[in-house]
């Protein structure tokens, strides 16, 4: 175990997975000369050289598409999208090349890519730079989805999403970059895609949030802890597959739930939390799931606009106090 | 390197070859007709885009490359996939919807697809597989190989931002892609000058600096020639090169625009059929001696028989199991 | 009211409007020469001329940022995507500078478009060219999301959304061109945006859905009826804004609700419907509500595997029974 | 009409119109260096973008406009903003994301729109902004209108597509609209080289059959020299051109990049530096004796408190009501 930031330990699974193996190279926008928008390839370009690490010119939909063509002769390219708002103009390389490719190829070509990069709310970014963008990718049959909240997660599953034979996409966030924790040292360690965490244990309500929400949300449950009501904190960790047995699971003990997402909320995450859980555990429900999403809105510039755009603790607390009859 | 004028060549050829470029020409012409056939008749479904009229361009192309050589088209693309030398029984079942079809039945016209053969498939985005030709040239080089890759693509996607895109990539990497363009004068029901504001598709290669040529699309050997060029570049690592070839539909856009009437008149159809390409190779290898009319003969014949087995073959091939709709979604 | 079809209202709505407003003009590939690839724009070349029927060469992403600009000047262009499927080349466009012009210029500039076209599953057209595509609209703030099931509703939702200030996004369908159906003569007949419509009345169940699936749901309903089994056919028309106050009133009065979808469901409509109803009317349900969606998968090609990947009569039949426990 | 060299000329410029230049260069270089100081106080936040060192672009292309001419730019945009008129208080307050900001504080540095002005805003997915330019310009001409619409766009939206697509639509729809490219060398930290392919950019021209030049982008005059002739080809219905300003930026990229050092030498910024845009005209206004010192001195007075004053307007604005997260999404 090292102590390290998520931006390092990011760093170092892109590392070790391109020492372990050749195929592995790297592409995208200053990932090279200018170690990164955001350094998490700092240093790659000094070891592997310009051959692994390629710098490329702002032409999103192109550098993927050749990342795709890349992966359908056998390569195993990880796509640094500098951030994932600028993912939209490669959607359809993402979505109907290399989603479909294995399918509609009767299995013959597959494709093993990650996109990766930060997406999610950033700091006053506003409207066109700080967007939650999964939901353009998690409802597309032939894609993973991940998004890792943790050093350790970012680690794990990064690796895993490289060694994944199929289209990986892979979202950080610009506000979790510098965040602190322990990560395996082992060249070895991963953590498989679609297996969801409990971040905290509890018995009253299950809280179901990943990223920035899921601090917010940990945050939330030690306020609420004084009160006497213990939140259960499950981490989905990947959206798609979405581990449904792990949510249910904690379901089926507290009898309530809350889902709380960045994003605006209308046919998202949540809603497809709230279905499948009351699909699935409807007769355990003591209340209805709630749900706590991003104000539906783009995301303003202004600092308090921005903050009231975003999930507040107050709101979640009292999502959670409703479920909870408290 | 740029040309200006549409390129004709008239080199020897001996037996062999001929034999080879007439009887894949005939091939796709035979495939292409019975296909019009079996859609008319319900047993093929969807969209169907035929070739026919343009058949040099993948014959005269496949023509200049290796085996090991890659190509991959837009959803236009049994001439090219029946060129690189893929069975026509399991492209005709794959138009058939079937399980012995090349994608399984999941694909059908627009989607064929042949690892075996290298061929990267069609793709039905108008430009979206100009990228992945330039990537497949990317892991080619990655792996210090000698491959070249060729990429067919219409008129219509020049307009495509993924164009510019791909060549400028192709062009910056030194990647061993030829962007061949069949220009067929139309994208759809879209006249070319309607569509471009500069019309001499080949002089897009001088914006990137790589090599530019547009050649005569229906002379077989003519494509095969430029293409050659390009293929010697690609391997010596002079970069991508983008070839107009020149040519015609002779029917509509798809089955779904049989007349084709609307945008292109009779007389210029007419026109243009009096440079089948066919026609003229067959005409050319008869007067040059090369081939005797009976040789002719037994080709169109053979390719007739292949033709008829291939609809045989498809016919007699079940339906996909309907545990496939979920299956090779993703790879294990 | 004259019987027209779906294909032939739309082309009334388009004439109509461009004859009471010379700002109102259309482009899109092969809708003026070629009379369009669906025919939908027939004629309209001829009776407007060049100025105001644009074709244009093969560039989504160009031609509607041109639209977007327009608008931005006053215009009221129509787009028309060839299918909606070539709309994701156009999708940075419409949900980074469309949906956001208004909020991020602080409401100076409005875009007025609407971008139409045919989308969702058509007959065997494969996985790139048979796709659901509403999913990638409805989520995004500053859009409205039509899907018009009828002729009459074709015909006046068309014309809302021409009239309306903001982008629309209008998905007809190419299994619907051809139905017939009555339509007000009437140039200033309109259909409001967000307001859904009960199809069938009914005392049981609430059944939700639109387009295709929404006649494959009265079928099942005639079918359920002879069982003594009676369903509720709420269309909801306008997906964004949805309106839920008539989805929750119907299922206030049946205590149950089926939804169906022809996309891959995972975070689709049919979670939002889910999500919201159990929200808003869990004391009223007498049972979890059923979401009956396509299956999990591209859209493939052979007809067999096709017709498997829609939502079939006997599925919705028998999720109905379900949550009616018969 | 396409042109090699970058273009220098040295027309004679009265003295009316070399306070304006002078004055909204100087203020362009203020208010930037002002917003970089508000920015280390933490009064502006998210990215913010300088246009040091590109002040004669946006000055010399405006001075060729009429105030009823529209400009559209990127996330660079506050010198275009400035030079198209808008109020210096209203641009800081909206960097300062207050309610008396031009977007009413939702916008941002990089999203700055002024309709009084014909301003189309500052839009910052590189290489989106073009269509619309072009759309702007396709409503012109649909009204019968005789305005232009000037595009400012960078050298890193060069490979995007939509430029390409942009170029081709213009071209093809004869819009007056002019493309200018503000090539500064450098795309975040990508030098152009390593970027294109083919690096003279106003080159792409031919490609489309428009007009293209190169200017000098450090000498004002030379910009509105060159821009005022796409103009006019713009008002006489003879469709669009691609300009290309050579300049450079002395700052970083963004205040993020407050170096700048990783990807280009010290030396060359400070050779650049040399060529300093508002230096440069101000020493040859002085020298032909058409300003004097203590004129100068005046314009470089009233800008301070002009920016000055600009800060105080801001920092007295107050913050967005918090009900304007929910406004403005849609137009009634
Ligand atoms: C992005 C995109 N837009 C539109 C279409 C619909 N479409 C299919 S083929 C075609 C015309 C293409 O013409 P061209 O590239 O010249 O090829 P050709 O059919 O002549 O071989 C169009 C518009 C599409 N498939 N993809
Ligand atoms: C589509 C897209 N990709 C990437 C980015 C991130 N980005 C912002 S500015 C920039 C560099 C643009 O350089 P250039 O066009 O030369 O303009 P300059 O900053 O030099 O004025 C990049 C890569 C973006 N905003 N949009
Ligand atoms: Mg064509
Ligand atoms: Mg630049």
């Amino acid at each position: 175990m090292s102590v390290m930031t998520y931006r390092e330990a990011l760093n170092l699974a892109l590392r070790e997975e391109m020492r372990r193996d050749p195929r592995v190279f790297l592409l995208g926008e200053e990932i090279g000369v200018y170690d990164g928008a955001y350094k998490v390839t700092q240093g790659l370009l000094k070891e592997f050289g310009e051959r692994r690490v390629m710098d490329t010119p702002i032409c999103e939909s192109g550098f993927t598409g050749v990342a795709i063509g890349a992966a359908m002769l056998g390569l195993r390219p990880v796509v640094e999208m500098m951030t994932f708002n600028f993912a939209i103009l490669a959607l359809d390389q993402i979505v109907n090349s290399a989603a479909k490719m294995s399918y509609m190829s009767g299995g013959q070509f597959n494709v093993p890519i990650v996109v990766r990069g930060p997406g999610g709310p950033a700091h006053q970014l506003a409207a066109q730079h700080s967007q939650s963008m999964e939901s353009y990718f998690y409802h597309v049959p032939g894609l993973k989805v991940v998004r890792p909240s943790t050093p350790e997660d970012a680690k794990g599953l990064l690796k895993s999403a490289i060694r994944d034979e199929n289209p990986v996409i892979f979202i950080e966030s610009e506000t979790l970059y510098g965040i602190k924790g322990e990560v395996p040292d082992d060249a070895d360690f991963t953590i498989p895609l679609g297996r969801a965490k409990i971040r905290r244990e509890g018995t009253d309500v299950t809280v179901i949030a990943y990223m920035g929400m899921m601090y917010r949300a940990l945050e939330t449950a030690e306020a609420l802890a004084q009160e006497g009501i213990s939140c259960e904190i499950v981490d989905p960790r990947t959206l798609r597959p979405m581990d449904i047995e792990t949510l249910i699971g904690s379901v089926r003990k507290t009898h309530r739930a809350v889902v709380v997402e960045a994003g605006a909320g209308f046919a998202g995450m949540g809603s497809e939390i709230v279905a499948f859980i009351t699909e699935n555990a409807f007769d355990d429900l003591d209340a209805p799931v709630e749900r706590v999403t991003g104000a539906n809105a783009p995301m303003p510039y202004a600092k308090n606009l921005e903050q009231a755009k975003t999930p507040s603790k107050e709101k979640i607390i009292a999502a959670i106090r409703r479920v909870c009859y408290a | 390197m740029a040309q200006a004028k549409a390129i004709t060549v008239a080199p020897k050829v001996d037996a062999e070859l001929a034999r080879r470029l007439l009887s894949q020409m005939v091939l796709i012409r035979r495939f292409e007709e019975k296909a019009a056939e079996m859609y008319a008749l319900g047993k093929i479904g969807g969209f169907l885009h035929l070739y026919i009229g343009e058949e040099a361009v993948a014959v005269g192309a496949t023509a200049a490359l290796r085996p090991d050589d890659y190509a991959i088209s837009s959803y236009r693309e049994h001439g090219h996939c029946l060129a690189k030398g893929s069975d026509p029984r399991r492209i005709m079942a794959e138009l058939f919807g079937r399980r012995d079809g090349l994608s399984k039945g999941r694909g059908g016209s627009m989607h064929l697809f042949d690892k075996s053969k290298n061929f990267l498939g069609g793709h039905a985005i108008v430009g979206a597989h100009l990228p992945l030709a330039a990537g497949a040239a990317f892991a080619v080089k990655y792996q210090g190989g000698d491959q070249v890759v060729v990429c067919y693509f219409g008129d219509g996607a020049v307009p495509q931002g993924e164009f510019h895109e791909s060549l400028n990539l192709a062009a910056l990497w030194k990647l061993p892609v030829i962007y061949l363009c069949e220009n067929n004068r139309y994208a759809m029901g879209t006249a070319i000058h309607r569509a471009l504001a500069q019309t001499e598709i080949w002089r897009y290669a001088e914006t990137y600096g790589i090599a530019g040529e547009a050649v005569d699309g229906m002379d077989v050997l003519a494509v095969r020639e430029v293409v050659g060029r390009a293929v010697e570049r690609g391997r010596r690592g002079q970069g991508p090169s983008l070839i107009e070839a020149r040519t015609y539909r002779f029917r509509g856009h798809s089955m779904r625009d049989p007349s084709a009437a609307i945008y292109r008149t009779k007389e210029e159809v007419e026109r243009e059929k009096q440079r089948d390409p066919i026609a003229l190779f067959r005409g050319r290898c008869l007067k040059d001696g090369v081939l005797t009319e009976g040789e002719v003969k037994t080709i169109e014949k053979d390719i007739n028989d292949l033709v008829d087995e291939a609809v045989a073959f498809a016919d007699a091939s079940p339906e996909p199991p309907l545990e496939w709709l979920t299956t090779d979604i993703f790879k294990e």
